[in-house]
């Protein structure tokens, strides 16, 4: 019974680097797979897969539930990436696989999955995660079982763990440039802070809030706002806004609005008539993605802050658009932000895979911090030992085509900051992955590993 | 006839006095006054609407009058108590439909209604007794289900559910018996059946009878009250009910 | 008589799951840590700790038909519970912590460190204890539960009312946990935990142990619940359930009853909720979220309500199903959960079990009634013969 | 001052070197125009400017079409031109004569970039040269934007234009041009005092924003003036509020009321927990959408009609839906209202998936027709178009209904057989047909609720999950069964959210008026708008 499994699973795995038959084969093992493992409970395949002549690659994205409408995209990225590696001859010879799970939307099922993925398909990396709830959710599970995770999205920092790497922005390389541009640029003196009431906007507006402040704006000159996720009735705010606006003074916006929000936000602005000459909205959760479900007309100018536009002007953007919509087969699909994060991430992933020789975790580990890949935007992103990435920071305004143009560019890349210099608790830390300091909250004042202590 | 009833007030078992109540302003009941001794069996009659069904919600209260006194052996004041309140003063009560609890089996919708301690801990706790077994064995038989009596309550048949609904009432032990149409839908043997088991029940307490069937009431040979429009409209014998013009106009209708 | 039968098969059946339990409780984790890992029947962590929630949400579920199957109150918020007592869990684990947090504070978790909270707020203090947590695991789900029910009973909301504000309560609470301002983390809740009772909460044995703990806590409640629901007070829980106001007019006082049933089964989903969370290693104000309440309904459904054992299995089922799934057909599953649904209240409306019980009930009434055509006459002749 | 000699200057310089380099330009004009296609982003303010100096009224289009994002120089030669976008090519138009000058690939174009500050720019210059158009329209816009950023080099051209105006309406824009614009002027402080008291009888928020920057620039005798200026208006600004909040508040109270009235129809009439009710209003979005989608590729001229095609296909659409489901699941679940809650949420999941199979998970684009596109001042009040028109459709909807239900013979059966199944089946009425009709109606409705809800919110299959909740709070709150209880609910649970939020925030403002509905219902255990009497609890 044992091998017939293990013949079962390596059957399908040879074919499944075909498109076509990639749905019903994967559907077929792994329904054999966690049937066995789960309803009979036996260690059917536990070391069967040895031999197995694939890289296992998990992908964690939620298909379904309120965070389907960004995840799914994510998905179809990574099949993308991982499908065109394997017509470039995989990985160390072997074909690389793509294991889809669906968490759902469902944070302690994200840890579940991730469980899963680690301990019975046994994946070399896991690509995944979007909200910070669920990446705090299954922190602890790459940590334990000493996997691989690759974390797409701008997240608000004050964390760095030897298992993930963060391929997003921190908030130095979206939020503060951003609040560069619009001081130095549009000279605006008065800021309203609006954000989704969770931890990424939270953090993101401390940070904004205690920035500003050292800039000499005035507290009395900083409202700040939060709203409910999927918050839809706009009206009392954007007339708040509005109100805040009439003082004088220039004011901007800036919106770390959650995801769907933003379309009965946006659209209010635009009825309203906040124009982006007047009150320009700079936003951090707001691609190319967001704005295809919308009429932009009425938005042109306001701003977004990210690492990647798709209207970015390089050879390799332009091949990278070309081969999304020849694999998604819609000319209309859009790529985003999160989407380069992946790509960077995962070229990052093949290349310390091919330095060390071995997807074996800790070998990889050592092998990432400082592997260099080139980006979308036309230079080359870097792993630093603080498992975050060089990035530039791009500042572009939204068009009527539902696109950004750049307006604004930093000079060099950034670093990613983990450990904020704006906040009091987190400006003595810093991450540093390498031996022998090994160590993702050093404290710098007290020369110990672990945080602030006391 | 007000102040008739103010002096019968003491040692009567039950009091109505003024109750009026209405529902969108249709009028209910209207100023209906009446009194019960203690021991009486009164039969009720009036045509549908007259109010039968709201005076017995207003005695057992499930709803409350919007003016008018109702009071129990004396000086119980029913209108400010409920339901559970007023069933363990001892006042118990048959719908007009019979309601049993169906999926229970007839044995236990007796313990049910046995008269012991409601509580939720007692209740939780509760151990039958031997007295407790007699007592239910005891109304079993009385209302002839002694045979059935593991059987669920659903599989009775309409008119065997009257009976483990009156035996029910027996098991609480009340003081005052209202019975809401009991006949309905018997077949002749069970109507005289039940005729006599009411004068039965009601020599040990009182019992108010609403009742449709004239020759069921005849059979009780009891005091007739004749409620229409919410009021009292005659009260008597049967025969004297029933050769009051009124009534003939308003409910018998010859 | 098909009742008693019923009742002894019941009982019978009772027996059968607790025994059961108890084997699982000890099988089970003796099976992930005394075999090797390449050995045939090796349990892996990763099922041990999956069971383990499914027995927690099991168990969620018996709370929820103590209610509805037995007094009828259509609970849209046991969720609610679940969570209460799963944060109450999570503050304790919060406690444990300590200085391993990312920035080392003694005191206060993470998340109040970077949002600048200064100290500890007062509804955090004494959850370090895990004797006090434990005592909060059941009181404020209970204590939730003993007001909301008060209030709701006292002024007989019912049915579809009754559904629709324990389905405010749990929105209300969700929204409100929600609030990074409330202190409970947030969006983000409670997570990152490291140890309980002081053993390492990611390490093997600590899982075996929550899973047996899970189990026998499951175990004791079914026996409570049956011993409950056996009682006289069970009797008239099913009674108010049946005809509500015929209960009142016998005298019983409805909304004591219901109040105490309720009462006991949000102090059920409470431990349910606290033994779920160190076993999934995160609390969040997902699980208020009112999809959650339904399915705990559906889980019963599927199983069977009114009957003791068939919300355990219904929840077993369904997320048994669900992992498969979600994992087999990622894109497809929730076609799969949904026909589910529909089929179950079309065609399954007792639920697995309680068709099953009811399939073998009328396979023996079959039986019983060619006896009683062949003992008829004896019947009318002797009325007592039927006992 | 100094703007003035600055402009010059680089005017001047402009001329120069357009006159160095551009000795094949025709004229000046010509030179300016294509010296925007060489300009850097930080340049580009100035030569607008420059282009605006020259007062030349050619130079419109070409400002228009900069501020639009329409201005391309030709990649070869850097020669400027207008454009509009045929496919995948774009048709030159010449900047200053209009001629067509064909086709060409957009390759070979480069747009010329824009941000808000070139917006602004342009948006000014186009203020002055538009002051004395003759279109009554044009230069109401450009006074409005001399009202919004006001320059005092402007100022001598407002009084010009003042002084020839005849329309009304652009009079007073124009009055209140001139006092913000000299509010920043360097004109005798009695004139300022003026201009100080036309704002503050004028109020807005535009006076309070000039009089505020005012205030920190003015002389210290002008102070006292502002201040009180600033106190007058925003007194007024507060009684307008109130007036705003109820606006907001019946604005909301008509989503609710939208959301949930099919829902009083499934839910309310025939008590089915209809979980699948939101689905319905998602399915009635994605049907605009679809419609939208057909007009913008075929018929574009038809768009505006967009939405009265979407709503009887959304009615038809979900309507059909709504009877597959009865006639196939919930038909049999009559008298079992709590199992009608599971299968439901079965069949929502169901659709849920189904729709993000076919049209993805992602927002899908929805656009608000002309007419329900903006906003409009009525007194302080800023009411938007779309709002406007989603109170009246709410109502109208409502209306219609309560007509068909009260009226109708169809509406006497539905009433029929949902107060006494038996009877009206024994006299005749085809009981099973009136259910899957009125169920139908129910998810037809929902379905015409979700054209109008796709105006403002997500078009996404988790639109139908965000408002389930808040119906079956409106349709319980207004008692069950009663369609004016759903109504007086939906526009008073609005009103309360609008008045709370303010004190309360969004969130908090949320959780209070759930457990305000919580605590109502303990009062009224039965809704608003109970039906009482004896038969409703037997």
């Amino acid at each position: 019974m044992i091998p017939q499994a293990t013949v079962k699973r390596n059957e399908a795995s040879l074919r499944r680097t075909e498109r076509e038959g990639f749905n019903q084969m994967n559907i077929k093992a792994r329904v054999t797979g966690a049937l066995l493992a789960t309803v009979l409970s036996t260690t059917a395949f536990n070391g069967a897969f040895a031999a197995d002549d694939t890289i296992k690659v998990g992908i964690l994205h939620s298909l379904s539930g309120t965070m389907a409408i960004s995840e799914t995209t994510l998905k179809d990225a990574m099949l993308m990436l991982i499908d065109e590696q394997n017509k470039k001859g995989g990985l160390l010879g072997k074909k690389l696989e793509a294991v889809v799970v669906d968490p759902a939307s469902d944070w302690p099922l994200f840890a579940e999955k991730a469980r899963e993925l680690v301990s019975v398909d046994k994946v070399s990396a896991v690509f995944g995660c979007w909200t910070s709830v669920s990446r705090k959710s299954v922190l602890p599970v790459f940590e334990e079982l000493n996997s691989i995770l690759f974390y797409p999205v701008q997240y608000e920092g004050e964390e760095s763990q030897r298992n993930v790497f963060y391929t997003g922005a921190a908030p130095n390389q979206q939020a503060v440039p951003a609040v560069d541009y619009l001081m130095e640029n549009e000279s605006v003196e008065r800021w309203v802070l609006a954000g989704t009431d969770y931890v990424y906007p939270r953090t993101t507006n401390k940070i904004l809030e205690a920035y500003l402040i050292s800039k000499g704006v005035k507290p009395e000159d900083i409202m700040i706002n939060y709203t409910p996720f999927g918050h839809s009735d706009w009206q009392t705010i954007v007339s708040d806004i509005k109100k805040f606006g009439s003082a004088g003074k220039k004011t901007a916006v800036v919106s770390t609005i959650n995801g769907d929000a933003n379309v009965p936000f946006y659209k209010e602005l635009a009825n309203q008539g906040v124009k982006a000459e007047d009150i320009p909205v700079v936003a951090f959760s707001v691609g190319e993605e967001e704005l295809a479900g919308l009429d932009t007309s009425p938005l042109v100018g306001h701003l977004a802050a990210w690492n990647y536009f798709q209207s970015v002007d390089t050879p390799t953007n332009a091949e990278f658009i070309k081969t999304w919509k020849a694999y998604t087969k819609n000319d209309k699909r859009v790529t985003n932000d999160p989407m380069e994060a992946h790509y960077i991430g995962f070229n990052m992933w093949l290349k310390a895979v091919e330095k060390a020789g071995t997807t074996d975790t800790d070998a990889v580990l050592d092998a990432m911090i400082g592997v260099s890949v080139p980006n979308l935007s036309g230079g080359y992103s870097t792993m630093m030992p603080n498992h975050h990435i060089t990035k530039p920071v791009l500042i572009g305004e939204i068009q009527s085509d539902g696109q950004f143009e750049t307006v604004w560019e930093t000079p060099g890349l950034v670093v990613g900051d983990e450990w904020s210099d704006y906040l009091p608790d987190s400006k003595d830390l810093i991450a540093d992955w390498r031996a022998p300091m090994s160590c993702g909250n050093f404290n710098v004042a007290t020369g110990k590993c672990g945080g602030k202590g006391s | 006839m007000n102040q008739t009833i103010s002096q019968t007030k003491p040692k009567s078992l039950l009091y109505l006095d003024g109750v009026s109540v209405s529902f969108d302003g249709f009028k209910a009941l209207n100023s209906l006054s009446f009194v019960i001794e203690p021991g009486e069996l009164r039969a009720i009659i009036g045509p549908n609407g007259a109010g039968k069904t709201t005076m017995m919600d207003i005695i057992t209260g499930k709803t409350r009058p919007d003016e008018g006194q109702v009071f129990f052996k004396g000086d119980i004041d029913l209108t400010q108590r409920d339901e559970a309140e007023i069933a363990s003063l001892g006042i118990g009560r048959k719908f007009q439909k019979p309601t049993v609890f169906e999926s229970h089996t007839i044995w236990d919708n007796l313990e049910l209604a046995l008269n012991r301690s409601r509580g939720v801990f007692p209740t939780l706790f509760y151990r039958l007794t031997v007295d407790d077994k007699a007592r239910i064995e005891e109304i079993l038989s009385t209302v002839r289900l002694s045979a059935r009596r593991d059987d669920l309550a659903a599989n009775l048949s309409h008119g065997q559910k009257q009976w483990l609904e009156i035996g029910m009432l027996l098991a609480q032990e009340p003081e005052l018996l209202l019975v809401d149409e009991p006949v309905a839908g018997m077949t002749d043997a069970e109507t005289a059946e039940t005729a006599v088991l009411l004068k039965e029940i009601a020599r040990t307490r009182s019992v108010v009878v609403v009742e449709h069937d004239m020759g069921f009431i005849r059979e009780l040979g009891v005091k007739v009250t004749c409620l229409a429009e919410g009021s009292v409209l005659a009260e008597g014998s049967i025969d004297f009910v029933s050769s009051d013009p009124k009534v003939i106009e308003n409910y018998l209708g010859r | 008589m098909i009742t008693s039968f019923l009742l002894k098969s019941l009982d019978r059946s009772i027996v059968v799951v607790v025994a059961i339990l108890l084997g699982l409780a000890i099988a089970i984790p003796a099976l992930n840590l005394l075999t090797a890992p390449d050995h045939p029947l090796h349990v892996p962590t990763f099922l041990v700790s999956l069971f383990g929630k499914y027995l927690t949400y099991a168990l969620l579920a018996l709370a929820l038909d103590l209610v509805w199957g037995f007094c009828g109150i259509l609970s849209l918020g046991h969720a609610a519970f679940f969570a209460l007592g799963g944060y109450a869990m999570g503050m304790y684990l919060m406690r444990q912590i300590g200085v391993r947090g990312s920035y080392g504070n003694p005191l206060l978790p993470d998340f109040m460190v970077f949002l600048n909270w200064k100290e500890l707020p007062w509804f955090w203090q004494g959850f370090d204890m895990f004797w006090f947590a434990a005592l909060m695991v059941v009181l404020v789900p209970g204590l939730l539960a003993f007001v909301f029910g008060w209030f709701a009973f006292r002024s007989r909301v019912n049915g579809v009312y009754l559904s629709i504000i324990t389905q405010a309560m749990t929105y209300a609470l969700l929204l409100a946990f929600f609030r990074n301002d409330m202190g409970f983390g947030g969006n983000n809740g409670l997570t990152d935990f490291k140890d309980i009772l002081g053993f390492n909460i990611q390490a093997d044995g600590t899982r075996a142990a929550l899973f047996a703990a899970s189990a026998l806590t499951l175990a004791l409640c079914l026996v409570l619940t049956t011993a409950i629901v056996r009682s006289k007070y069970g009797k008239v829980l099913v009674a108010v359930r049946d005809a509500e106001s015929r209960t009142r007019f016998l005298g019983y006082r409805v909304e004591h009853i219901k109040l105490f049933a309720f009462t006991v089964s949000a102090m059920m989903a409470g431990i349910a909720g606290a033994l779920y969370v160190p076993q999934v290693g995160i609390i969040n104000p997902g699980e208020f979220e009112p999809g959650n309440s339904i399915e705990v309904v559906i889980w019963t459904a599927v199983g069977g309500r009114g009957t003791l054992i068939g919300p355990i299995v219904g929840a077993i089922l369904v997320n048994g199903g669900k992992s498969i799934f979600t994992a087999a057909f990622p894109e497809f599953w929730l076609f799969a959960l949904g026909g589910l649904f529909v089929f179950v209240t079309l065609f399954l409306p007792k639920g697995v079990v309680g068709t099953a019980s009811a399939y073998l009930a009328r396979r023996k009434a079959h039986r019983r009634a060619a006896d009683a055509e062949n003992a008829r006459d004896n019947l009318v002749a002797e009325p007592m013969a039927a006992e | 001052m100094y703007r003035i000699l600055q402009t010059l200057l680089i005017t001047l310089c402009l001329l120069v070197s357009a006159h160095v380099t551009g000795l094949r330009a025709a004229d000046d004009l010509g030179a300016l125009v294509s010296a925007l296609g060489t300009a850097k982003l930080a340049e580009l303010d100035d030569r607008i400017a420059a282009l605006a100096k020259s007062g030349d009224p050619r130079v419109i289009p070409v400002l228009e079409a900069l501020g639009e994002g329409n201005l391309y120089a030709r990649k070869a030669d850097g020669g400027v031109f207008l454009t509009t976008e045929m496919g995948a090519s774009l048709v030159l138009v010449d900047p200053l004569d209009g001629a067509q000058l064909g086709e060409v690939p957009k390759g070979e174009l480069q747009k010329i970039k824009v941000n808000n500050a070139v917006r602004r720019a342009v948006r000014s210059a186009l203020g002055g040269l538009t002051l004395f158009s003759a279109d009554a329209g044009a230069r109401l816009k450009a006074a409005q934007s001399m009202r919004q950023t006001p320059s005092a080099d402007a100022l001598e051209a407002i009084e010009t234009a003042l002084a020839a105006e005849k329309d009304v309406t652009v009079r007073k824009t124009l009055d209140e041009a001139r006092a913000v614009t000299l509010l920043v002027s360097d004109r005798s402080d009695d004139d300022k005092r003026a201009a100080i008291k036309l704002l503050a009888e004028g109020g807005g928020r535009e006076a309070l924003g000039a009089l505020s920057s005012a205030l920190s620039s003015a002389d210290a005798s002008l102070k006292p003036d502002i201040e009180a200026a600033l106190q007058r208006i925003e007194q007024a600004q507060a009684f307008w509020n109130a007036g705003q909040n109820v606006w907001y508040g019946l604005s909301l109270g008509s989503v609710l009321l939208l959301a949930a009235i099919g829902l009083a129809i499934t839910f309310g009439v025939m008590g089915i927990i209809n979980m699948a009710h939101g689905e319905m209003v998602m399915l009635g979005a994605y049907t605009t959408f679809l419609v939208q989608d057909v007009i913008r590729g075929s018929y574009p001229a038809l768009f505006d009609w967009s939405l009265a095609i979407a709503l009887p296909l959304a009615f038809l659409v979900t309507g059909v839906i709504g009877l597959a489901i009865e006639r196939s699941v919930i038909r049999f679940l009559y008298g079992r209202p709590l199992e009608t809650l599971l299968a439901t949420w079965g069949i929502s999941l169901i659709l849920q998936q189904s729709v993000r199979s076919i049209f993805g998970p992602t927002n899908r684009e929805v656009g608000n027709p002309s007419w329900m596109a903006g906003a409009f001042e009525l007194g302080g009040l800023t009411i938007t178009w779309n709002r406007l028109w989603i109170i009246v459709f709410a109502l109208a909807v409502f209306a219609a209904l309560l007509f068909l239900l009260k009226r109708t013979s169809m509406g006497l059966r539905m009433r029929a057989v949902t107060q006494n199944r038996r009877m009206a089946s024994s006299m005749g009425i085809r009981t099973p047909w009136v259910d899957a009709l009125t169920f139908a109606l129910g998810s037809g409705i929902a379905g015409m609720a979700g054209v109008a809800l796709s105006q403002i919110d997500n078009v996404s299959p988790n639109l139908g999950q965000g408002y389930i909740i808040d119906s079956f709070m409106v349709v319980v709150f207004g008692g069950v069964g009663n369609l004016w209880g759903t109504l007086v609910g939906a526009f008073s649970l609005g009103i309360l959210n609008k008045f709370l939020e303010p004190y309360a925030g969004a969130v908090l403002g949320k959780i209070l008026v759930l457990v305000l509905i919580i605590l109502f219902i303990q009062k009224k255990p039965r809704g608003l708008f109970a039906l009482k009497g004896r038969a409703v609890e037997a």
